[in-house]
């Protein structure tokens, strides 16, 4: 939504509540009414960017599901062979001689492990190992790194990027698998999130994501693309005097350049954690409970 | 020819079956190629052969398993616990803030608590993968020319 | 067409066998009578409704409700039948109440008495009938006692059987436990204490083959005979010093007994054995046990008989886990390997999980027990 | 997505080895055989698990895959969260909440669990089940409230023992039942099973679980059999009668058989009189009930008359409060007039088979 449009929107409503319960003089009445005093507000920006990986698994995790995974395995049926490859043809051959078959019983011998229950060339007593013949071609030809050719091994690329390497904390591709968070240096030296004043007077008045985003246009210029949560802010800090109300927003591609001004002269895109170590402590606190662990 | 069976069936290119209703037509037992292929076939497929011998676990085991299933129901009671405790807080501060607002300046509050409906979830969000793809992040955003 | 292919039903076809085969049907008489209406029919009325009012006095087995389903449920003192008929199980007065328990539910019952109100609070006590009445003729009523129904009198004559022969058995036991505690053990017990000892060196068997602990069972056995004889004081009315006198007796026999006897594990009485002695002979027999070497008959003959003297220390549980031990079927492969298959070599075939191959096993015959 | 977004590495402190340390918990908290504990906490040894028997059939068996490995990961996270239990237990004043946290804290140990699922319950060995310890009183009523009570009160009420003697029934204490000493039977006896008169002729043995916190040293209790259905030909209905009365009984949680070693005749408020039933004249039951004291009774005090014997002004006279309850049911049989002998009672009367109205 443009900013245009946007205040068209936010005008509207305020036309649709005159036909309601409250007129605009009586809802602006009551605003002199509770606030004589002077005061600022300020609508600051949580801009985050979400996890593009996932969560590295906890050693418990990892374990139980190997185990839950085995013994699913164990009390698996028979793989049904015979649905897959057509009896006598050349693709149920190579699938058969991929396979390490049971032992089947004979008499007069003692099997100490006990007497070998085969039921369609599976021993029913142990799981069921299915090696497909064409992951054990492929390895073979792993060297091969030929473009062209569709069977060739999937490499993934690496968890770990560049940015990470060389800590470049203005990056947006460190930390791939937890929440990156904004965070802007200002003049004092102070880090905190962005924030924003609200032009008070009715003309220019604007709501708290409007002025939050074109805040952030202003501050990183024009080639972000973000997607606010919500209209409501998310969480308050400071009093009455200078109130800054937090608006949730991610940013879904463009890059963030911070602009030549006075205001704040650094950025960095930070974990909860890293936030932790350069915000000050009550001002963490605060806002640690809307921010993600990960 | 002796057999007048011989003399008419020189004749015939094929018997003709007479069918009578609920009349027997084929000894006991024998089933056509057609219909023992099927019988064959399900038979395959029947549960009893395809099935793995019954999981019977010694003592030692039994309460092994049962010791890491205790351990994975109360791993994934705190992470629940955990969770619901940091949605309460967030409403909390959401409460908080709105509260605030109305007081200071009803307008701003009137339009942080308009109506959104309609609005849509980016397509362009992606999902989380196990491994990030060739082009991490998309640089080249440009805002649409305004009219 | 000739008169064979008439008969046997098969037909040339007229153009000459050019269509492969003809299925002809024979078609059965399946035609239907044209259907009747069935509507117009009505059956008489089927008289449903209650029989009794509220508070008519009714008899067992009278009929208060006819109805279609349970329009009415069965309350207190009433059945229901297949058709859900209501009838009086007990005499009284019919009442159609309601209950606080199934608030959807209306009841009729049957309360015993004109004055009684239905239901019945729910946490009193029921209001029952006895109804019935004692035989007053001695000989009729001994002729109801000894009654007996198809069942029990079919079983009755292998029940005695069975009785009598625990019985004669139990007494035989006790005449063996006697001798035992006379010539083998040397201990005088007089006539009455002897008969008390042996009754309950009996119990005592029979509690320790049940699985009562030692204790438990002494302890089983001697309330079973005290309370013998204090019974049999309370029936005989006897005054204070005789009855003393009695239970000092069977203290001193009980005490004799237990310190001077025990069964060993098969059951069988035996000279007593302390628990320090019962330590020791064990310790002692592993010993032996582990000093004997199994390599022939003789030798096997030698150990069964060490095990049979020792089942009078050695427990149940303790004795299987020794033979298992000492006494097994087939000695361990570390025992040695024989060098070819002679007459004196047993071979076994194998299958080797490492190689999944089978491998031959040839064991001297003394590697077997059985063999031996 | 926020699940992962909340995930904590499993919590490991190495040094936090509650469960391996038994200076100040219980012996019963651990496994008994040697073996079989290393088995379970070190994993499964080459030749197989111990508690197969034969050796063959320890060859045979095999475990299922990686339990081991995750078997000492899950014990380590469930012992961490029990060290924090006992931490928090050190703090904790009230003896209820105590409890609550001394079950918390064992009741995902391995080794009780063991202990608890393939001990004998009943007949306890205070080695391996010590009622004692607050889990094992845990595990035995979740174990009781399974079959064992659910079964006693469908008994109770079907053969409508409640409210034939007293109203209801809230129950706190198991109670087991058998007759030792008339045939030397070892076998507790269900909920209304139909007994034999031979098999009831002397006392039986009663055995009171308790599984709440109570303080064994001053608590007492009462134990009555009662039957409610013998014949009263006067109202041609039925009356109660006191079978046998003991008071101010005391037990512990692992010593708790009640027979005539835990009694002397000052217990005795009347003496056993076994079923006798007369002829044609039904089924009887008979119901035990078993009631916590709230104060001495002195001796006389409840002395009472056990023909017609009202129990609900008994109980609350006594201030009586009932804790658990059993019954049997006995029948006319040939042996009855054997028993009434020996009890020098007078023989029974003899009963129309046909009920009249």
């Amino acid at each position: 939504m443009r900013l245009e449009e946007a205040e068209v929107f936010v005008n509207g409503l305020l036309q649709q509540h005159k036909g309601g319960s409250m007129t605009f003089q009586q809802v602006a009445l009551r605003g002199m009414a509770t606030a004589s005093k002077p005061r600022a507000i300020k609508a600051g920006l949580i801009l985050s960017r979400i996890p593009i990986v996932t969560q590295e698994a906890t050693t418990l995790e990892k374990q139980y599901y190997e185990y839950q995974s085995e013994l699913e395995r164990r009390l698996m049926w028979t793989f049904p062979q015979y649905f897959y490859f057509r009896k006598g043809t050349l693709s149920e051959k190579r699938f058969l001689a991929a396979q390490r078959g049971p032992v089947s019983r004979q008499p007069g011998v003692w099997f100490p492990k006990g007497v070998p229950d085969v039921r369609h060339n599976r021993e029913r007593r142990t799981k069921q190992e299915v090696t497909l013949p064409k992951s054990s071609e492929s390895e073979s030809l792993s060297g091969a790194n030929n473009e062209d050719d569709v069977s060739r091994p999937v490499v993934p690329n690496s968890r770990i990027t560049d940015a990470d390497r060389e800590n470049d904390t203005t990056s947006l591709e460190r930390q791939l698998s937890s929440t990156l968070y904004l965070i802007v240096k200002n003049a004092a030296g102070k880090w905190a999130f962005p924030s924003f004043s609200v032009p008070l007077d009715s003309e220019a008045k604007k709501p708290l994501h409007i002025t939050a985003e074109a805040g952030l246009r202003e501050l990183g210029g024009p080639n972000i693309n973000t997607w606010t949560v919500s209209n409501t802010p998310a969480g308050v800090l400071g009093d009455a005097q200078a109130t800054e109300f937090m608006i949730k927003s991610h940013i879904v591609s463009g890059r963030f350049v911070l602009q030549p001004q006075k205001q704040y002269d650094a950025f960095a895109w930070l974990t909860k954690s890293e936030i932790q170590q350069r915000v000050e402590e009550a001002y963490f606190k605060e806002l640690s409970c809307i921010l993600a662990d990960n | 020819m002796s057999s007048p069976w011989s003399n008419n069936s020189r004749k015939l290119s094929q018997p003709v079956l007479q069918f009578v209703r609920g009349k027997r037509t084929k000894a006991k037992g024998a089933l056509s190629p057609a219909v023992q292929r099927v019988i064959t076939q399900l038979s395959v497929m029947s549960a009893g052969r395809k099935q793995p011998k019954m999981l019977k676990l010694s003592r030692e085991d039994l309460i092994k398993h049962q010791t890491i299933q205790n351990c994975w129901s109360m791993y994934q009671r705190e992470l629940r616990e955990k969770r619901n405790e940091q949605l309460r807080l967030q409403y909390k501060s959401t409460e908080k803030a709105m509260t605030l607002l109305e007081q200071l300046d009803p307008e701003l509050f009137e339009a942080a608590n308009a109506s959104e409906a309609g609005k849509r979830f980016p397509l362009e969000l992606k999902v989380p993968t196990e491994f990030p793809p060739d082009q991490v992040w998309y640089y080249n955003y440009k805002p649409k020319e305004e009219q | 067409m000739t008169v064979w292919s008439s008969i046997i039903g098969l037909r040339v076809h007229p153009l000459g066998g050019s269509i492969s085969s003809i299925l002809i049907h024979v078609r059965s008489a399946t035609k239907k009578a044209a259907g009747s209406r069935t509507s117009m029919k009505d059956s008489a009325g089927r008289s449903l409704g209650p029989k009794k009012h509220e508070g008519q006095k009714v008899k067992p087995g009278e009929i208060l409700m006819r109805q279609r389903g349970t329009k009415f449920f069965p309350g207190e003192n009433v059945g229901i039948g297949k058709d859900h008929t209501i009838f009086a199980l007990e005499p009284g007065y019919t009442r159609y109440y309601l209950d606080p328990f199934h608030p959807k539910r209306r009841f009729v019952g049957v309360a015993l008495y004109p004055d009684l109100k239905l239901p019945t609070p729910h946490f009193q006590p029921r209001v029952r009938r006895f109804g019935r009445q004692v035989i007053g003729n001695p000989e009729a009523a001994k002729k109801e006692e000894s009654s007996l129904s198809r069942q029990q009198f079919l079983a009755k004559d292998a029940l005695i059987k069975g009785m009598k022969e625990r019985e004669l058995r139990r007494n035989a036991l006790r005449v063996e436990y006697a001798k035992i505690l006379t010539e083998k053990l040397q201990l005088n017990f007089e006539g009455e204490q002897m008969d008390l000892a042996t009754l309950y060196l009996l119990r005592m068997r029979s509690c320790i083959k049940n699985g009562y602990r030692l204790q438990d069972s002494q302890y089983n056995s001697k309330y079973f005979l005290e309370q013998e004889i204090a019974l049999k004081a309370k029936r005989e009315a006897w005054d204070d010093s005789t009855l003393k006198h009695q239970m000092e007796g069977l203290n001193k026999a009980t005490e004799k007994v237990n310190t001077s006897t025990s069964f060993n594990n098969r059951l069988e009485l035996t000279k007593y054995i302390s628990e320090a002695e019962r330590r020791e002979n064990k310790a002692k027999f592993i010993e032996d046990l582990a000093n004997t070497t199994l390599m022939t008959r003789k030798d096997k003959k030698k150990v069964e008989s060490m095990f049979a003297d020792a089942a009078d220390f050695l427990s149940r549980s303790e004795e299987v886990h020794l033979r298992r031990k000492f006494l097994k079927p087939v000695k361990p492969e570390t025992d040695g390997l024989a060098r070819s298959d002679g007459k004196k070599a047993i071979s076994t075939k194998r299958f080797n999980y490492a190689k999944r191959s089978i491998e031959v096993i040839v064991r001297p015959k003394a590697a077997f027990l059985s063999k031996l | 997505m926020l699940r992962r977004s909340l995930h904590s590495s499993v919590v490991k402190r190495s040094g936090s080895k509650i469960w391996s340390e038994f200076t100040s918990r219980p012996e019963a908290l651990s496994i008994g055989s040697e073996r079989i504990k290393k088995c379970v906490l070190e994993g499964t040894p080459s030749q197989g698990p111990p508690s197969i028997k034969r050796r063959s059939n320890r060859v045979k068996y095999s475990s299922p895959e990686k339990i081991d490995e995750v078997f000492k990961t899950c014990y380590d996270f469930l012992e961490s969260r029990s060290a924090v239990k006992y931490a928090e237990l050190e703090r904790e004043e009230d003896p209820a909440k105590r409890t609550k946290l001394l079950v918390e804290a064992e009741v995902n140990n391995p080794e009780v669990l063991y202990n608890f699922q393939y001990g004998d319950k009943v007949e306890n060995n205070p080695r391996f089940i010590d009622y004692n310890v607050p889990v094992y009183r845990h595990l035995g009523r979740q174990h009781w409230e399974s079959y064992g009570q659910m079964l006693l009160m469908q008994r109770l009420e079907t053969l409508a023992a409640i409210p034939d003697t007293l109203p209801t029934l809230v129950p706190r204490a198991e109670v087991h039942l058998r007759f030792p000493f008339s045939t030397g039977l070892n076998k507790w006896v269900e909920p209304g099973e139909l007994l034999s008169s031979n098999a009831t002729t002397l006392p039986p043995a009663i055995k009171i679980q308790e599984y709440d916190d109570v303080d064994t040293e001053s608590q007492e209790y009462t134990v009555l059999i009662l039957n409610p259905d013998e014949p009263d030909i006067a109202s041609d209905s039925f009356k109660t009668t006191l079978q046998y009365g003991l008071t101010n009984l005391k037990i512990s949680y692992n010593d708790n058989v009640v027979d005539s070693r835990k009694f002397t005749a000052d217990n005795i408020i009347a003496g056993y009189l076994p079923p006798v039933p007369e002829k044609n004249a039904g089924v009887q039951r008979f119901v035990v009930w078993v009631f916590r004291q709230s104060k001495h009774l002195a001796a006389g005090e409840a002395a009472s008359a056990r023909d017609n014997f009202n129990v609900r002004d008994f109980v609350h006279a006594h201030k009586l409060q009932p804790i658990g309850a059993h019954l049997w049911r006995s029948e006319w049989d040939s042996n009855v007039t054997n028993v009434r002998a020996k009890y020098g009672l007078p023989e029974g009367r003899v009963f129309h088979r046909v009920r009249k109205a």
